[in-house]
């Protein structure tokens, strides 16, 4: 990997005094995916990682410019140089571990699968063989290519292709963080979540690219004294509660560190 | 079934929001024909040149965009060259280079090609009168290949629009990636708005591409009018 | 972990998707030439009310993106009733789009073919279809291999849009290790060389067919 | 020869607002060979495709061995097997060989058995010159071999009438006699009637049994004969005369 | 008439493997008209071409008004502007009409001022007969038309020496007069000194002041005036005459 020998000398490009220079902080985030990151009917941006971003931003003193992704692209987006840091729901594994640096987590999800309430899926082994939908660099997808390999899986670009392809019937079911998955069940009431934890409990961090210790040191910090001021508490009433079915409380998402 | 979901298309300010993207999209696909052409012109013209090397260079660059897929040099120029070069640029202006030298590539060999169909004893006819090498090209041989390459460079037009369909999968803010938004964003209340949002950005695209393929056609009717 | 071992590692899976674009690609372009060669007859011969039908058939698959017809056949068809797996869907799509470009080339080559070597069949005697089957079709079709070899190039690289069905052909691929392993520049160094191994074969034997053609049917 | 092979009257032909053809009328018996001549652009080839269904006129008959011309397609397809036609620009089919293109007719048109066929095309193409070239394919020919092939290919149909439209007119000046002779040994076997349109002026003078002269898509003059050479009655005529002579 | 115009000795020039000309020796003395013949491949449109320098030739020594040609592009090009040369398809440039066709060698070529050159170039134009067409698009003119102008295109540059090349042999019979005429009035004049491949034998009989026949790329016979078309010495020269007329 020459990836590695030329990491070091871009790292100061994001460093904290660098971004405050530039006055713009870079985020990575989703625009597909309510109720974490999307953009509402009047154009704007909004969501849960969203209200993170712009509260971190506020604080670093900053303006704040968001760069969409889709889950596959996350990681190159902060090794290429495109963004800051990535708020993108963003599940902290051993494998992302080695080519991006973690910040401490705002959340803990496992992953779930939904499926149709008349062709409910409870069990992993009711998915031997069977289509089961994911989208390329999920927690699920990772999961169920390294620990539940029996599935069959279906790999999409993005949320909206995986979600259009469970309703085509394209796959038995559909794999992805269950926090999200509780959220669309709710809109989408002809859908439950049939297993609603497998594989351990994940965190979602924030991350920075690797060697960028002056943003992370600076991000734990922040996400330490959001904490402690009940900022996710408020930042989960507006954003996630109202998508969340009464399965859902707020303890089951966000950290007390 | 009871809700069509066409209300998706008019909620907010959706359908702005579309049109928003639509012009990313043609943006970027005319700033890369305009530097594009130009660019290809100029490799076109070399590429008549007598001189092995530089024509091979030519034809490797033309071979490689030609061969590798547009998703993969949009990855390839998004994603790999910032890290290995450490330039940075917006994905915009990554995109619209990418199709810039896509189009250039193919329009050195369309100009090529015209070049070369001028009939061989019009390029005698100059010499015989005294051109120089520059004379020949700007008096003669250019005038005449134009029309011979214009159809194909309006064909060539109407594929880069539709490959502006692969922006999404970059993080270009182009009229299917603020579609996708819109339908996610909608889902609760309008599930089928989905068909609506994609026959939209379908009906889009075919109102750009359909005056180019008609011009084309035109085109070429009249020249095939010429030949016979 | 070496680049190396990255890429061994990944081969399998780059194998799998290699011959999953080779093959729908293939059907693709076989569907898609007797498509374009079918509505390029129907126009030649301005037959009545199929012409105008596969005027609106070649504007409308030529004028969108692969990509919006792909999301279509996907996930609004099987609504109508019409339901395709994965695969059908991109051969389809294939077809659809290449078969309007298919048409064009042939159509190109049609009336490339010199007015008088048509007035020489009918001199004989020759039917329409005598004259489609002795002379239109095969001076008409070498004429157009040169865009029958660009048409084939393009179509096999339009179906790097099938990984948005989620069709595991080589883009998809690559696109789903990087998104689970993040070695970027290695799997798509792998891709390239794919798509290569397919088109640079291909491209010289297109060249060579396009050379023989000419130089095999044009002596006149 | 008491009824014409071919009897042409008051034919008119358009080309949009063109009027190309005025008031056309002549007859051809069997056996006789008529020559058209007048400056290009007259209407003599228009007037030869007319003759062939290549053209469609708007005014006037053809009556063809005693069967009037409806302008139909099918029956255009079935005359032109009794009306031949060779072009100034021999248009050999390129991918087909020799014998290939001169069985096209006879096979796939008349459906006769091959076998028939064969010694017929072998007979014609000895009497070309060409019997040893069946297999090979237009590219390798010059102009004039393919020239005399095209002619061979005509009347492997055995046609009533043959139509000639300047078949030497794209020949390199060594290759015209070669395939005039071909034209002049037919018309002196009084085998074939002919429709001539040529440039050369000797040759016509030997072959006609009557000329045309034609001139703004009209006829100046129809003589029998030698006669028009010797004495041109219209101005128009021997200013032309005057012209091919240098 | 002391040295000649043009020298030509020990030519040699293959294309690839196949030897076209074999040392070809001649000089031209001004205001001569030689007229090449030969018949179809022997090498004469080559020869011409050699001596404007579209074709490298081997072997030999080109001479032309005292200068020694390099072959060098440089130089050929400021020799073009003497030695024009007028094909057999009439090449004029059809996105420019007559007048900027003609205007382009003696403005961009030769720098010469647009006032300067148009006087003479009406000059030229009346005396072909198309003073008319300046404003003209080569597509709205006839073949004959056509190549007067190219005729007037090469004589715009006021060159040396003309090279004609079967100006004449893709002409309708009645436009080949007109432009023969031209050719000859110039030769008439001695005026110019020409080098003229043509296939009609009447005219190169009135216009020659030698013949060279070429066959093979041989010079077989070389002759002043009109005593080859009357006691050919060689053979293959006989022969070639006989075919020329019918
Ligand atoms: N397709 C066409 N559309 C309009 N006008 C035409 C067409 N074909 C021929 N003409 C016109 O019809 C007239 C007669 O043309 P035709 O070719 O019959 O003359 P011709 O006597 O055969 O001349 P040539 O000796 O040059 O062959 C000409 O004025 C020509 O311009
Ligand atoms: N580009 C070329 N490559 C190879 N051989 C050539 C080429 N051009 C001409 N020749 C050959 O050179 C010989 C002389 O050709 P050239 O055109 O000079 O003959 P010509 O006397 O002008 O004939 P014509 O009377 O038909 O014009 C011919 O045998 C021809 O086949
Ligand atoms: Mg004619
Ligand atoms: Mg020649």
């Amino acid at each position: 990997g020459s990836s590695k020998a030329s990491s070091s000398h871009t790292t100061n490009q994001n460093s904290v005094a660098k971004i405050k220079k530039r006055g713009t902080l870079r985020v990575a985030v989703f625009g597909d995916l309510p109720p974490y990151g999307w953009v509402n009917k009047s154009g704007q941006r909004v969501g849960y990682d969203v209200t993170l971003a712009r509260r971190v931003a506020k604080d670093l003193g900053v303006k704040i410019k968001f760069v969409q992704v889709n889950a596959n692209n996350r990681v190159d987006a902060l090794n290429a140089n495109k963004v800051d840091i990535v708020l993108a729901n963003f599940t902290v594994t051993s494998e992302r571990k080695q080519v991006v640096a973690f910040a401490k987590a705002y959340m803990k999800v496992s992953v779930g699968v939904v499926s149709p309430k008349d062709a409910k899926i409870t069990k992993v082994s009711q998915l031997k063989g069977q289509n089961l939908i994911v989208t390329k660099g999920t927690t699920a997808e990772n999961y169920f290519t390294s620990q539940q390999t029996s599935a069959n899986l279906l790999k999409f670009d993005s949320k909206t292709q995986q979600f259009n392809a469970l309703k085509n019937k394209r796959g038995v079911a559909l794999a992805d963080d269950n926090s999200y998955l509780y959220a669309w069940v709710k809109n989408n009431p002809k859908y439950t979540v049939g297993i609603k934890g497998i594989g351990p409990k994940q965190y979602i961090s924030p991350a920075v690219k690797k060697g960028n210790t002056s943003l992370l040191n600076w991000t734990n910090q922040e996400i330490t004294k959001l904490t402690k001021a009940g900022f996710f508490k408020t930042d989960y009433q507006q954003q996630l509660a109202p998508y969340f079915g009464k399965e859902v409380k707020a303890s089951d998402i966000i950290i007390n560190h | 079934m009871a809700h069509s979901g066409i209300d998706v298309l008019t909620a907010g300010s959706n359908f702005s929001r579309l049109l928003g993207g639509l012009w990313v999209t043609v943006k970027i696909a005319l700033i890369a024909i305009l530097i594009g052409t130009i660019v290809g012109i100029l490799l076109g013209i070399l590429r008549t040149l007598p001189n092995r090397p530089l024509r091979f260079i030519l034809r490797l660059y033309l071979e490689f965009f030609r061969i590798v897929p547009t998703v993969v040099l949009l990855f390839l120029f998004y994603y790999i060259l910032p890290k290995q070069f450490n330039v940075n640029l917006p994905a915009e202006t990554v995109a619209t280079l990418v199709f810039a030298l896509w189009v250039a590539s193919e329009m050195s060999d369309i100009v090529r090609g015209a070049l070369e169909s001028v009939p061989q004893h019009q390029k005698e006819a100059g010499q015989a009168i005294g051109l120089s090498y520059w004379q020949l090209q700007r008096y003669v041989l250019i005038p005449q290949a134009w029309p011979l390459g214009l159809p194909a460079t309006v064909n060539l037009m109407t594929r880069v629009v539709k490959t502006t369909s692969l922006l999404m999968l970059i993080s270009v803010m182009d009229v299917i990636n603020i579609g996708q938004q819109i339908i996610e964003a909608n889902n609760k209340t309008a599930p089928n708005g989905v068909f609506w949002i994609y026959g939209i950005i379908f009906m889009f695209y075919f109102i750009i591409n359909y005056p180019l393929s008609r011009w084309d056609k035109h085109l070429n009717k009249r020249r095939l009018e010429a030949n016979h | 972990m070496s680049s190396w071992a990255i890429i061994q590692q990944s081969l399998p899976l780059f194998q799998k998707g290699f011959f999953i674009t080779l093959k729908l690609a293939t059907l693709g372009i076989l569907g898609a030439i007797v498509v374009g060669i079918i509505c390029s007859l129907i126009q030649y011969f301005h037959l009545p009310l199929l012409n105008p039908l596969v005027t609106i058939y070649t504007e409308i698959a030529r004028n969108t993106p692969l990509l919006i017809q792909l999301f279509f056949l996907y996930y609004a068809f099987p609504q109508l009733g019409l339901r395709l797996t994965a695969s059908q869907c991109g051969v389809v799509g294939l077809i659809f789009l290449g078969g309007s470009y298919m048409a064009a080339g042939f159509t190109g080559g049609f009336d490339g073919i010199s007015p008088s070597q048509l007035e020489a069949g009918q001199a004989i005697g020759l039917s329409r279809w005598q004259l489609a089957h002795y002379v239109v079709l095969p001076q008409g079709l070498a004429l157009s291999v040169p865009a029958l070899a660009a048409n084939i190039i393009f179509l096999i690289k339009e179906t790097s849009i099938f990984t948005v069905i989620a069709i595991p052909e080589l883009t998809n691929t690559a696109l789903d290790l990087i998104g689970m392993y993040y070695h970027t520049n290695e799997y798509l160094l792998v891709l390239v060389v794919a798509y290569a191994l397919i088109l640079i074969p291909l491209s010289i034997i297109l060249t060579y067919l396009e050379r023989r053609v000419r130089y095999g049917a044009f002596g006149n | 020869m008491s009824t014409p092979l071919l009897h042409v009257s008051h034919l008119e032909k358009y080309y949009q607002k063109a009027h190309i053809l005025h008031d056309v009328n002549f007859e051809l018996n069997t056996g006789e060979v008529l020559t058209l001549l007048g400056p290009s652009g007259s209407g003599k080839s228009t007037l030869l495709r007319c003759l062939n269904g290549l053209e469609a006129y708007q005014q006037g008959a053809i009556t063809f061995d005693g069967q009037a011309v409806t302008q139909k397609p099918k029956q255009w397809q079935q005359l032109r097997q009794q009306i031949g036609m060779v072009f100034q620009s021999y248009d050999l089919f390129p991918n087909r060989n020799v014998l290939e293109n001169i069985l096209l007719g006879p096979l796939k048109v008349q459906k006769r058995p091959r076998a028939a066929v064969l010694p017929e095309i072998q007979q014609l193409l000895k009497k070309v010159g060409m019997a040893d070239y069946a297999d090979a394919y237009p590219r390798q020919l010059s102009g004039g071999q393919k020239q005399r092939i095209a002619i061979v290919r005509a009347l492997a149909l055995k046609p009533k009438l043959m139509l000639f439209d300047e078949v030497t007119a794209s020949l390199d000046p060594e290759m015209v006699r070669d395939v005039l002779n071909i034209i002049r040994q037919l018309a002196a076997s009084h085998a074939m009637t002919m429709l001539v349109v040529t440039h050369e002026m000797d040759f016509a003078k030997q072959i006609s049994d009557q000329v045309l002269f034609l001139a703004d898509g009209q006829i100046l003059e129809q003589t029998p004969g030698t006669q028009f050479f010797e004495q041109p009655q219209t101005e128009r005529a021997q200013n032309f005369l005057a012209s091919m002579d240098f």
